[in-house]
């Protein structure tokens, strides 16, 4: 039981630190990171769950499973939209204001 | 929040956040943390009950490993989805990329091209005689005994994407995206589910209940289709986010 | 008999549909066969849409699929009640709609991505509408997400890359705090189905911190006030046909989850103060969405401003729906919430289509250098203004309707204050639409720079939608009965405010 | 709450820990590609805790897609963004 406690309370700690990082951070990369450490931590605290002694439950795993390949994909297209308007060339930093025109 | 993204290492030095708002954030974080492990120690976990079903019920589902038992039958819908979430990203970077880019003549009317790289790993190559066969026999694998043991389509996929991708780190091999065939694989895995649960519909009355006698080999040919289009797409998103512009820098370490 | 079997298979073709359209869409090699069988998709869905809405009318009761046969806890079930129906019934009409004016808008370049992402979105939202299942609802929501971030980096220019770069973040980040909710939830009560959820979801701590980490990851892509950065650049930057769907469908799904949520699956764990804190949050979205479109320089970004606002008016269903000291649930107010969905989801799509239409003729969309607009392109005035009656809230348009049965339900319930924020966000509107109209009206015309012939029949469909968003004030009983089609259970009506 | 000394729980201990301050070494790199490498390391060792607990499909998913690819297209990325573009791309401009 405490065995299963250890790694939740480790998955929170990884999603506090994935959700500090991912709004701290500036640059992309790193924030992707970051959302990808919260999402380990996520996975954590599911596959702690699914640890009942002799029983291990399926379902967390299958649901685990589909979230690391949905984290692919978003990790992916973010970096592609990333590379995108680096090809566009021109400066590298970017402000939009909400107000702006 | 969002307003500042840096894209280039020469800028990450500066930060967006003041010292105190930095702090302030890890306070208001560190108090969620707490608050979270505390509903999590106080609160009791729930009785096994559905993981119980799941095994009570592996038996008819056609497949002895548990986990593939949950994702391609129990709850087969959701991994419908997950084609289709991978599907969307393959579509995304599908355009024919910058014409610069293939300087070096690669032929663009095949899916998997050889070219004349001006530059050839030759290490990779060497090394690739061994592992392209070791891998693909690595992956059938994977996929044949995710019936009983650990594996299954994606990690098949992966093992699958990992072989593609050494072959397009080598440098001697090129591919192109948009063409019908590279399409054709991209989504074979997405039609071979539809198709399932059409044609499960028809024999059995309701979408995705496999015929109980022939679930095992459906559920095989549906990982099989999903195994190709998982690697491809997770090939692609590799492949098209290394391409550079100028192919002549891409090997320089 | 034959037809109480077939129905339910309406369920999952309503998700099969757009999926297979996305397919063909990606394997067809000529634009003129992907348009077409577009459109041919595009009606079947609206065939299916009405099927349903038919059949919950006629029997008055609701629709449960258990998809491969395993049935909820194990599987995954589909449902369609009365307000999950008229979601897809809006929607598919909708996409209807724009797929016709995309059909013309989109050139063969374009089109190559467009129409397979178009599909795969709107497969996600349909999944939405349908999902009974916690997990489920995640993966939809991703499909959703990511393809509408593909959608809006279709437009190409370093402004839509860079708002649809941070439109993924926010998504990814809502998205992973939706499923950690979910994850508190499995470890509490060992379930993912959201009718079992429901009936065993109690008021402690776990339930909590999960129904605040799921609205909180919602709202992010609901885009209410302080979450709404990223809205306005996304949606104004997107082509038109995707900005329409953007603020008329995919922000409204994940308020419909977090009205579910709210008022369904998770209501012993909500309370007062929650809710009074949405409704404040919704008000001051409002005022200062509707400031901002007043001050914004573009047409499209203006549009978009008062997409910040009308969310607003949705979240004053929060503190709405009870009345102080009665746990009963106001069905009157969410039939408001349900009306304003409809009437704002046609209106703005007829206005981004408007814009468009005016971006694409004058190469811009500034608004001062818009005058005499109604001497070029008249229908675009025209379906400006008429679905501007409907943001407005004059009567008999499909708002008219939405904001009196929201006024009703605050002044009923003794909450008038609320009513204050309601016609002071409708004065505001009128303001900001008064504004662009004076200027379309003004004497001295500005000849158009680049001049792209303006196609009649694309405007037709923003003036169709524009006409409809005045329409749909005319059958409120129709729409009524159709939200009182729900489960057998305490639905909408279940008290669990102290 | 007694304390059990056994050879495993100390094993889950290190490893919850080591795994935390992997996190917030990762986070806290200065550098960019620093980051990346510490992350595919977080990723091998967030494996070996799948193991522990009993999930084998999800590590070897985890060690290939999670670590390994997502890794490999980090710093792909990452190098390409820091390759400045020699040829001014002939995609659209702003149109604003």
């Amino acid at each position: 039981m405490t065995h299963d406690l250890l790694f939740s309370i480790t998955g929170v700690v990884l999603i506090g630190i994935g959700l500090f990082g991912s709004v701290a951070s500036t640059h992309i990369i790193k924030k992707l990171i970051a959302i990808n450490i919260m999402g380990l931590g996520i996975f954590m605290i599911f596959l702690s769950t699914a640890r009942h002694g002799m029983i291990t439950d399926p379902i967390p795993h299958a649901v685990v499973l589909t979230g690391i390949v949905v984290a692919i994909a978003g990790t992916s297209l973010c970096l592609w939209l990333a590379l995108k308007i680096h090809l566009l060339g021109e400066d590298t930093t970017e402000e939009v204001n909400a107000n702006d025109v | 929040m969002f307003r500042k993204l840096i894209l280039s290492e020469s800028l990450s030095s500066q930060n967006e956040m003041t010292l105190l708002t930095r702090c302030a954030l890890a306070l208001v974080i560190s108090i969620l943390t707490i608050g979270l492990s505390a509903a999590l120690i106080l609160s009791p976990k729930a009785e096994p009950v559905l993981a119980i079903e799941a095994l009570d019920k592996l038996a008819l589902s056609g497949v002895e490993n548990p986990v593939t038992a949950v994702l391609l039958n129990f709850r087969s819908y959701d991994t419908l989805l997950e084609i289709a979430v991978l599907l969307i990203v393959a579509v995304t970077m599908s355009t024919p990329s910058n014409k610069q880019m293939n300087q070096s003549a690669a032929d663009t009317s095949r899916w998997l091209s050889v070219n004349d790289a001006q530059f050839v790993h030759p290490i990779l190559t060497a090394l690739l005689r061994w592992l392209i066969p070791l891998g693909i026999l690595l992956s059938g694998y994977l996929l044949w005994t995710g019936a009983y043991l650990p594996g299954g389509a994606f990690q098949a996929g992966a093992v699958l994407t990992g072989v593609g991708v050494a072959l397009a780190v080598a440098g001697r091999h090129h591919f192109t995206w948009h063409l019908f065939i590279a399409r054709f694989v991209l989504t074979v895995g997405l039609i071979a589910f539809v198709a399932m649960a059409a044609g499960n519909a028809l024999a059995t009355g309701i979408v995705l209940q496999y015929p109980i006698e022939h679930a095992g080999l459906i559920i095989l040919l549906v990982e099989l289709a999903a195994t190709i289009s998982i690697a491809a797409i997770l090939l692609m998103l590799f492949t098209q986010i290394t391409a550079l512009p100028n192919t002549s820098e891409r090997l320089k370490p | 008999m034959m037809s109480d079997l077939l129905t339910p298979l309406l369920l999952p073709l309503m998700v099969a549909t757009p999926l297979i359209a996305a397919l063909v869409s990606i394997l067809v090699g000529s634009k003129r066969l992907r348009v077409g069988i577009s459109l041919l998709f595009a009606i079947l869905q609206v065939l299916i849409a009405l099927g349903l809405v038919l059949f919950l009318s006629t029997y008055q009761s609701a629709i449960r699929y258990e998809l491969g046969g395993w049935g909820a806890p194990l599987g995954i079930d589909l449902t369609v009640d009365g307000l999950s129906a008229l979601m897809l019934m809006l929607s598919s009409v909708l996409v209807l709609v724009l797929s016709l004016y995309s059909s013309q808008y989109f050139s063969h370049q374009d089109s190559v991505r467009f129409w397979p992402l178009w599909w795969l979105l709107i497969a996600g939202l349909n999944a939405v509408f349908l999902a009974a299942d916690a997990f489920n609802i995640f993966v939809a929501l991703e499909i959703m997400g990511l393809s509408a971030v593909a959608l809006v980096s279709l437009g190409g220019s370093r402004a839509a890359l860079m708002s649809a770069l941070r439109y993924a973040l926010v998504g990814l980040l809502g998205s992973l705090l939706y499923l950690l909710g979910v994850a508190l939830l499995y470890r509490a009560y060992g379930t993912l189905d959201l009718l079992m959820l429901s009936t065993v979801a109690d008021h402690n701590p776990l339930t909590w911190v999960s129904l605040s980490l799921i609205s909180l990851g919602l709202l992010l892509k609901t885009a209410l006030l302080p979450l709404h950065f990223w809205l306005p650049a996304a949606h104004s930057s997107a082509p038109a046909p995707v900005s329409a769907v953007l603020s008329a469908l995919v922000v409204k799904a994940s308020f419909y989850l977090l009205m579910r949520f709210w008022f369904d699956v998770l209501s012993p764990a909500t309370n007062e103060i929650g809710m009074t804190a949405l409704g404040v949050l919704g008000a001051v979205a409002i005022i200062w969405g509707c400031v901002a479109a007043l001050r914004a320089q573009r047409l499209k970004l203006l549009i978009a401003y008062s997409t910040v606002a009308q969310i607003g008016y949705l979240f004053l269903l929060f503190p709405l729906a009870t009345a102080s000291g009665s746990s009963m649930i106001n069905a009157g107010t969410i039939a408001a919430v349900v009306y304003f969905i409809l009437a704002h989801a046609l209106a703005k799509a007829a206005m981004f289509l408007a814009a468009g239409d005016i971006q694409s003729y004058y190469g811009h969309d500034n608004i001062n250098k818009l005058k005499g607009l109604v001497l070029t392109l008249p229908m675009a005035v025209a379906t400006f203004a008429i679905a501007g009656v409907s943001l407005i809230g004059l009567p008999p348009s499909g708002g008219f309707i939405a904001k009196w049965l929201l006024l009703e339900s605050a002044i009923s319930s003794g909450k008038w204050w609320w009513a204050v924020i309601m016609l002071m966000g409708g004065l505001l509107a009128a303001l900001y639409i008064g504004k662009v109209l004076s200027i379309a009206f003004n004497q001295d015309i500005d000849r158009p720079t680049v001049h792209r012939p303006a196609q009649n029949r694309s405007a037709f469909y923003g003036f169709t939608l524009a006409i409809l968003a005045v329409f749909c004030g005319f059958n409120t009983e129709w729409v009524l009965n159709l939200l009182e089609v729900q489960f057998e259970r305490p639905l909408m009506t279940s008290g669990g405010v102290q | 709450m007694v304390i059990i000394v056994s050879i495993e729980l100390w094993m889950d201990v290190l490893l919850a820990v080591s795994t935390v301050l992997l996190a917030g070494l990762t986070l806290a790199a200065r550098n960019v590609f620093t980051a990346i490498v510490l992350y595919v390391c977080l990723g091998l060792l967030v494996t070996i805790i799948w193991v522990r607990l009993n999930a084998w499909d999800v590590a070897i998913a985890e060690a290939a897609i999670g670590a390994g690819l997502t890794g490999a297209l980090l710093l792909m990325a990452w190098r390409r963004l820091n390759h400045p573009v020699i040829v001014p791309s002939k995609d659209a401009k702003d149109v604003s």
